[in-house]
């Protein structure tokens, strides 16, 4: 099992880095949040992971607070740093 | 192994496809509204496969406990934020993706 | 080699990356992320110079520092950014004034 | 066994590196808002990295502010400058002798890593000294015991600094930024769920640090959360407590560690030196009310201004 959960978790980080190019990329402000708001979904899932495979149980109360604290960013974006304009157009080539 | 370490097993392999699912919906999908529509679902099942899965591993109820709040809370914050900017990018005029 | 020494080698990294960006970056919120870039390096190294026996008591004064310096660093971030915003409020802009333009 | 380590290593070499990247990116994208994105991911990775060193006191203190609170402060500063100057993208100036900063700063990461491949492998730490007088500092958590036990001046005065930090915010902000726009039901509804939640979270881990990881630091930064929260759907202090009651949350914190310090170095004769039969309840009380200070001087500094210019005109709630 133990190297089932590592496995997975390693995975999962790959995953991460995969949607980072979303971050690049955009073309939106909205995109890059959304990008980073599955940053925190993924972790959460890593750590409880980590958490099983360590036997800390620390690790949960960590993934509790990215859990809790995920969207305390993406509403700051979308109260404050969102601008009511946005300039790029959302055309997306694929 | 036991048969409960294979459907635990089982449930984690399958919530990782969900993440890898949501990931490819986020990179390959056209716009910002179906991007958001692949990443809440699909990650939120992952996820809820994954703390399925490591529930039946679990060593007291109180991590179950915890697990599940945990799962809630990511629920509740996807939802509310995924609204939040699915509203916010309608509102800024960007058109969703039509054929 | 064990875990630790990767990690200490990104903290050089991260530190030097941040340093670097410091000095070529005119805009100051660019800086202000700079100098939190470097903070982090710092904090990697030491923890992880900390742990890098590997053995049954890892030391924890570093990490008790580290925590600290979290703090430290986000408060000092916050006073950075009001800072840049009343030299943006009074020069319209948010650079540091570099002496070729005047 | 060789599986396990191999995967270990696996993940970390590639942790290491996403770390570098999204520094990398952060710091040298043109795009100010993407830099942001970019450098909150940053901080979640970081959490992760101090998970992999076997630190969870500090993932948690990371999680809370590296996740939360800084991603939300930089924001809200963005958007401010935004209002200011219209064109904020980062022109990157090519500076003439760009590559001599850079060449000077291999030179020294080389050195440095240098320096950490050679260094001897038994690190000399204070490890043993920690876990020996452990017993006698009131709580089990070492992490605890070194922050307000054994170095409890290094917490005093950072609670020092976290004010001397508001206080030259306060005399520098100008009125904060106001919304006018509603929050919106589901915004309001969030912030009601979520900001209880994370009260009784931030009580959770004040309690939990005295045996296991967790403490004032990373309750009080859960705490400032839940404040950021309210703030940003658009609840206020009522006025009347603007004034004296904010002040006096402010310093209770330093106060009563300054207080602790004073009654310590008469009694005692040594500063912060508890008596070890009451030094489990005066660490879990200097803790509480650390907590608190630190929760409202880290939201005080997310608002900006005094919160008195702020609403001299508003009741509980921003107009809607």
């Amino acid at each position: 099992m133990q190297t089932l959960y590592l496995t997975l978790a390693l995975f999962l980080l790959l995953n991460l880095g995969a949607g980072m190019w979303r971050v690049l990329r955009g073309p939106s402000a909205a995109d890059r949040m959304l990008a980073a708001q599955l940053f925190g979904t993924t972790a959460v899932a890593m750590l409880l992971l980590l958490a099983q495979a360590s036997g800390n149980a620390a690790l949960r109360d960590v993934a509790l607070l990215f859990a809790l604290l995920a969207a305390v960013t993406a509403v700051a974006f979308v109260r404050r740093a969102w601008p009511e304009t946005e300039q790029v157009t959302d055309d997306d080539p694929n | 192994m036991t048969p409960t370490d294979y459907l635990a097993a089982t449930l984690l392999v399958a919530g990782a496809l969900f993440f890898l699912a949501g990931t490819v919906g986020l990179l390959r999908f056209p716009d910002v509204y179906t991007r958001l529509h692949a990443l809440t679902k699909a990650d939120n099942v992952g996820l809820g496969l994954m703390v399925t899965g490591l529930a039946l591993q679990a060593e007291s109820w109180a991590v179950v406990g915890k697990l599940l709040l945990i799962w809630w809370l990511v629920l509740l914050a996807g939802a509310s934020v995924s609204y939040l900017i699915a509203s916010g990018a309608l509102r800024r005029g960007i058109r969703p993706w039509r054929r | 080699m064990n875990t630790a020494v990767p990690y200490a080698l990104v903290g050089v990294g991260l530190f030097a990356l941040g340093f670097y960006a410091l000095i070529v970056h005119a805009h100051l919120l660019r800086k202000i992320l700079a100098l939190n870039v470097m903070g982090s390096g710092v904090f990697l190294l030491l923890v992880a110079l900390a742990r890098r026996s590997g053995v049954a008591l890892p030391d924890v004064v570093p990490q008790a520092m580290v925590i600290t310096g979290i703090v430290v660093a986000i408060s000092a971030t916050a006073l950075a950014l009001t800072l840049m915003l009343r030299l943006a409020a009074a020069s319209g802009r948010a650079e540091l004034p570099d002496g070729r333009e005047d | 066994m060789a599986t396990l380590t191999l995967l270990q290593s696996a993940f970390d070499i590639l942790l290491g590196a996403a770390l570098l990247w999204l520094a990398w990116r952060a710091l040298n994208c043109p795009d100010l808002f993407k830099a942001i994105v970019l450098f909150v991911a940053f901080g979640l990775l970081m959490a992760l990295a101090w998970v992999r060193l076997e630190a969870p006191d500090v993932a948690l203190a990371e999680a809370a502010i590296g996740a939360g609170l800084t991603g939300a402060l930089l924001m809200a500063a963005l958007a401010r400058l935004r209002a200011m100057t219209p064109d904020e993208e980062d022109s990157a100036k090519r500076l003439p002798l760009r590559w001599l900063p850079l060449a000077a700063l291999l030179l020294v990461a080389t050195g440095l890593s240098y320096v950490v491949l050679t260094l001897p492998p038994e690190a000399a730490g204070l490890g043993a000294e920690v876990a020996t007088h452990l017993n006698s500092s009131g709580v089990d958590n070492p992490v605890t015991a070194v922050l307000l036990n054994f170095r409890g001046y290094d917490t005093l005065l950072e609670m020092v600094v976290l004010l001397l930090a508001l206080l030259g915010v306060w005399s520098l902000g100008g009125p904060p930024l106001r919304r006018k726009a509603a929050p919106g039901p589901v915004l309001d509804t969030l912030a009601r769920l979520l900001a209880p939640l994370l009260i009784l979270v931030a009580a959770y881990l004040l309690w939990v640090g005295g045996h296991a990881p967790g403490g004032a630091f990373q309750a009080g930064s859960v705490l400032a959360a839940a404040a950021v929260l309210l703030l940003l759907a658009g609840w206020r202090l009522p006025v009347a407590l603007t004034a004296l009651p904010l002040r006096l949350t402010l310093v209770a914190g330093p106060g009563i560690f300054v207080a602790l310090a004073v009654g310590t170095l008469l009694l005692e004769g040594q500063l912060l030196q508890y008596p070890p039969a009451q030094a489990g309840v005066l660490i879990l009380l200097l803790e509480a009310v650390a907590t608190l200070s630190i929760g409202v001087t880290l939201a005080a500094l997310f608002l900006g201004g005094h919160p008195q210019n702020d609403n001299n005109d508003q009741n509980n709630k921003e107009q809607r």
